[in-house]
Parts: structure tokens; C-alpha cells; sequence
């Protein structure tokens, strides 16, 4: 229905930021809702206006396209600085591995990690979401939402899988 | 030998990360290190950063230790290992998993780093714009338009006066002391004419009744249903 | 050019505030811009997207449609009140009688207007914009850039003449 396509293009449009299905559930039609939303989005991006719906942490996002960076960075892009090597490579240990306790981060990466783990909580790329049941209780942590946001991406499954690398690897 | 590292230790996130790079800049098989190998090139390294004095951290030490350790017990008879300790071939084993592991994790933050970059460029808004309800639903130029011409027009008609409903008793009596004063004498009749509503005209005649008790006025009826005359008492002449 | 056209809806989209042409003359070339600019305004606006550009006080602003605003109001409504009918008078004063002293108002309106004088300047609907060469001085009051922003027009000159309302009046 052009109606349901309109006022999903223009929701993206006025959030700016995602929204996700359960939004657009609560707003339009939701049976079989999903496919209609994807056909929308190729339909969108088909015709090349220099602004796209992207899918990213399990909604979709009007974006501009990258292609235009250079021009708009001017004016609109903000300076953030890029994460470091360390908070990386922390950051993918808990993409991968969560829940995990801290102690079992340092364990994979031969250091402590606390102060990164702290600079991912602060930046809202990891969050905490547990204790583990062993001695002392250990705080457990896992990605956020925003962590796919940032990386653009949809869900964690997005990421190459242990197989896939060592096959890549082994070639 | 001081060549040996082309990079700074300090450019390693840990002794996993100076492994690998031992690794690959030998190009060794991490499915099959050389620990003798490893473990001299490793302690070299370390070495060097004494020598250049950076602060080593204690996980560099622990490694270069375990990797003599490692490479000792390797080179003596298997007979010889105390039953309770793990056979060196296990141990080798167990570190070249950490090593493919942690080296999946510095391949996958390499993914994030261009993940990063590759989003940074999609632009995006950073809040919401909120549908402004007046200039959607109301405000357009005709409603301008229409006030002010509104408000022209109305200029011709005599404003509306909007009298306050609850009547005042200490009001109403300074209003008749007022008419009072100012003609002396007048008729009930013309009080009533200065009353907005029934009410005030109540609220009137308890006023007169009330100046009466004072004795600031008096009031006459020369007949049944005939005119009130209402004047003022002289002052002094009060009591006369 | 396309690329133009691009930058065009893609900056109206992460600024969601009107572009005035000064912005567009520093990002895209400024020979015969603002035709070209009207061009991308109409072919944008033919798409029918739930999407809108609308021109505004010397500019532009991508705004959503009108038709949709019952579906999206819930979600993306502002919580502001309305202008009041004193309010809404003042301002038509103003607007058709710039520039006016608070007197002049005053005279109109058959009402001391100083209240909604002050309320309207709070809402940046009016400025100061002088003051009147009489004895006291008084200031004189004009409508703002955001007025006709507000009011979804381009210019003063916009607004219906007397003519106009009459005849609008009587249909």
C-alpha cells in the first residue's frame, strides 16, 4: 500500500536515528510487515537520492549515502575519534564471546583489560548484563545495540565466523 | 639483533599480539611453532626493550619465562617428566590454541576497524525532528489574514465590557457614597440604573440600608411604591 | 547534475532545519543554483514520499507531508501549545503593519497587548526592529525569518491582501 510505504519512509526520515520492527508494528499492518519494509527499502535506495535506509541493529536508519561523504563531511559530519587497537580487539572478544567475565577477556588477550572494558561502557558499546555463578561473582558483559549501530551493522551474525576464517586462513 | 623488532613493544597489545608477530615475520607455522625459536627471538625482543628503556609489563616477562620453560622441557626425555605435569607436547598444543584464537580476534578487530570507517560515512541525524503541531495543523497565511482583518473590523464595534460576576458589598457601597457625594440627592431609580445584574441591585439596597445605619445617608418614600429619595447627611448636621 | 541533485536532499535531510540558498551557493556551484534548486525541489516532490521539500524564508526544508501527520503525530508530535487567538491577532497585526509600535497594537486590538508583545518575541515569531522617531521613543516590532517559516511562506508579500480575504470569506 502507498500509504504504509509513505509513512515508513517518512518515520525514518523525522527519527534520524533506528527504528525497529516492533516501532513499525505498533504503526502499521503487521502481517507479513518485514518483507513489505525490505521491498520499501530496495525501493528507496533504488532510486539513488544521495539518502538510503540502511539495516542496522535490527531496524532500519535513513542515512546519507557514503558516497557524498566528502562533500557533507564539512558541515555535518562530527569529529569522533576512532576506537584503539586495544578497544577493538576487546570489543570483538565480547561480540563473540557474551556474556564473559572480564577475567576471561584478559585470558584470550594475554593482558588485563579493565581500563578498555571501562572506555567500552563509557562510549555505550558494551554494557553490563549479569553476574556469573562462580566464585566471587563476576560481572558479565555483552555488546549493545549501539555497538551494531556504530559498526553498521544488523546483528552480530553479520560478523565471519571462526570456520570461515580458518578456511580463508588455510587457503 | 637490535633489528629485530621494527616495531615498538609498546605497539603490541600483549605478548600474544609479539607472538604473532614473531610468528608471521619468521613465517612460521602457528599450527607448528618452533618453541626453541620462538622463545629466543621472544626474549631478545624483550631484551631490547630493557635495553631502550620502556617499561616492560609483568605479562611480557611471565610469557618469556614461560617460553624457556616450555623449550626446556622439550629438550629433556619424556621419561624424565614428573607424572603430575602435562606433557610439553600438550602444553605446545594448548598455546598454539590461544594463539589462533586470540590471532581470529585481532583479524575479526581489523573487521571492526574497517566496519568503523566504512559507517563513519554514512551520515546520519543525530535527533529526532518533531512535526511542529501548529504550522501542520492551523497556521497557514488565511488565518493571518483573517485575524487582522478580524481585528480591523472590530475596531468599529464598542468593546465588551465583562463585569465581574461576584458583587463586591464593600465596592457597591463606596459606588453609591460616590453618587452620594457627587449629587447630594437622587433617586433609588438611578442606583438601580448603575447595576449590571439583579444581584448587584440586591446587594445595593443592603448597601443603603447599611449607609443609612452609618448615618451618612438618608432615605424618604413620600408614598407607597413611590420614588426612594436618597441624600446625604450633612456632616455635623448627623444626629440633628 | 545528478551528484548535485544528491547533495541537494542530502544535506536537507541531516540538517531537518531549513537551508537557506547562501548554504547551497558555498556547497554546490552558485551559477544559476537556485533554478536548478527548484528543479530537484519538484522532481523530489513528484516522487511522492511521504517526504516533502518546502521552500521557506529564502531556503529550503525537507519536511514530512501533511497527510500523514494524524499516523505520525503520536510518535513525532511536538508537546507545544498552539498560538492563542490574542497571540495569533497580535502577530497578524505585526505582520501586516510592520514595522508597529505596542500602541499601534494596542489601538487595533482595543486591548493592552504587552503580554502576548512579550510571549511573541519569546517564540522568536517577532523582533525589535527600531524605534519610532515620536516623543518616548517606542519600539517598533517586526515578524521574524521564523515567522514565515512558521507560516509555510516565503515572503510578507505572501499573505492575502484585504481583496483576497474577502473573497476567501464569502466562498
Amino acid at each position: 500500500m502507498d500509504r504504509e510505504k509513505k509513512i515508513f519512509f517518512s518515520s525514518l526520515f523525522l527519527a534520524g536515528e533506528p527504528l525497529d520492527n516492533k516501532f513499525f508494528r505498533k504503526i502499521l499492518d503487521p502481517i507479513n510487515l518485514e518483507n513489505r519494509l525490505l521491498d520499501y527499502m530496495e525501493q528507496f535506495n533504488g532510486m539513488s537520492l544521495g539518502i538510503k535506509i540502511r539495516q542496522v541493529s535490527g531496524g532500519f536508519q535513513m542515512v546519507t549515502d557514503k558516497e557524498l561523504f566528502t562533500e557533507l563531511e564539512p558541515f555535518f559530519g562530527e569529529k569522533t575519534e576512532t576506537l584503539s587497537r586495544a578497544s577493538l580487539e576487546t570489543a570483538a572478544i565480547i561480540a563473540y564471546k557474551q556474556p564473559i567475565t572480564r577475567l576471561e577477556i584478559d585470558e584470550i588477550r594475554g593482558v588485563n583489560s579493565s581500563g578498555t572494558v571501562r572506555y567500552l561502557l563509557d562510549k555505550n558499546l558494551v554494557k553490563v548484563t549479569g553476574r556469573k555463578d562462580v566464585p566471587g561473582k563476576p560481572l558479565l558483559y555483552s555488546t549493545t545495540k549501539f555497538f551494531l549501530e556504530y559498526m553498521g551493522i544488523n546483528d552480530i551474525s553479520e560478523l565471519p565466523t571462526f570456520r570461515e576464517w580458518q578456511e580463508l586462513k588455510t587457503k | 639483533m637490535s633489528h629485530l623488532l621494527d616495531v615498538r613493544l609498546d605497539n603490541f597489545e600483549g605478548p600474544l599480539d609479539l607472538l604473532i608477530h614473531l610468528i608471521y615475520k619468521n613465517e612460521l607455522n602457528i599450527y607448528d611453532i618452533p618453541i626453541a625459536f620462538i622463545a629466543g627471538q621472544f626474549v631478545d625482543a624483550v631484551q631490547e626493550m630493557e635495553k631502550m628503556d620502556i617499561e616492560i609489563a609483568a605479562e611480557f616477562i611471565n610469557m618469556a619465562s614461560y617460553l624457556i620453560y616450555l623449550k626446556s622441557r622439550m629438550l629433556l626425555p619424556k621419561e624424565s617428566l614428573p607424572l603430575e605435569e602435562l606433557d610439553p607436547e600438550e602444553e605446545k598444543f594448548i598455546l598454539t590454541q590461544r594463539l589462533v584464537e586470540y590471532s581470529f580476534y585481532k583479524d575479526v578487530a581489523q573487521k571492526l576497524r574497517e566496519l568503523e570507517n566504512d559507517s563513519g560515512k554514512y551520515l546520519m541525524r543525530g535527533s529526532a525532528i518533531f512535526i511542529e503541531r501548529e504550522s501542520i495543523q492551523t497556521e497557514d497565511p488565511y488565518r493571518i489574514a483573517n485575524a487582522f482583518f478580524c481585528a480591523l473590523e472590530k475596531d468599529n464595534e464598542k468593546p465588551m465590557k465583562f463585569e465581574k460576576d461576584i458583587v463586591d458589598v464593600s465596592d457597591v457601597i463606596v459606588k453609591i457614597k460616590a453618587l452620594v457625594y457627587e449629587k447630594q440627592k437622587l433617586f433609588w431609580t438611578d442606583v438601580v440604573k448603575t447595576c449590571a445584574s439583579r444581584r448587584e441591585v440586591v446587594i445595593s439596597f443592603l448597601s443603603v440600608l447599611e449607609l443609612m445605619r452609618l448615618a451618612i445617608i438618608r432615605a424618604m418614600q413620600a408614598e407607597t411604591f413611590g420614588e426612594i429619595v436618597i441624600e446625604q447627611i450633612e456632616q455635623g448636621a448627623a444626629n440633628g
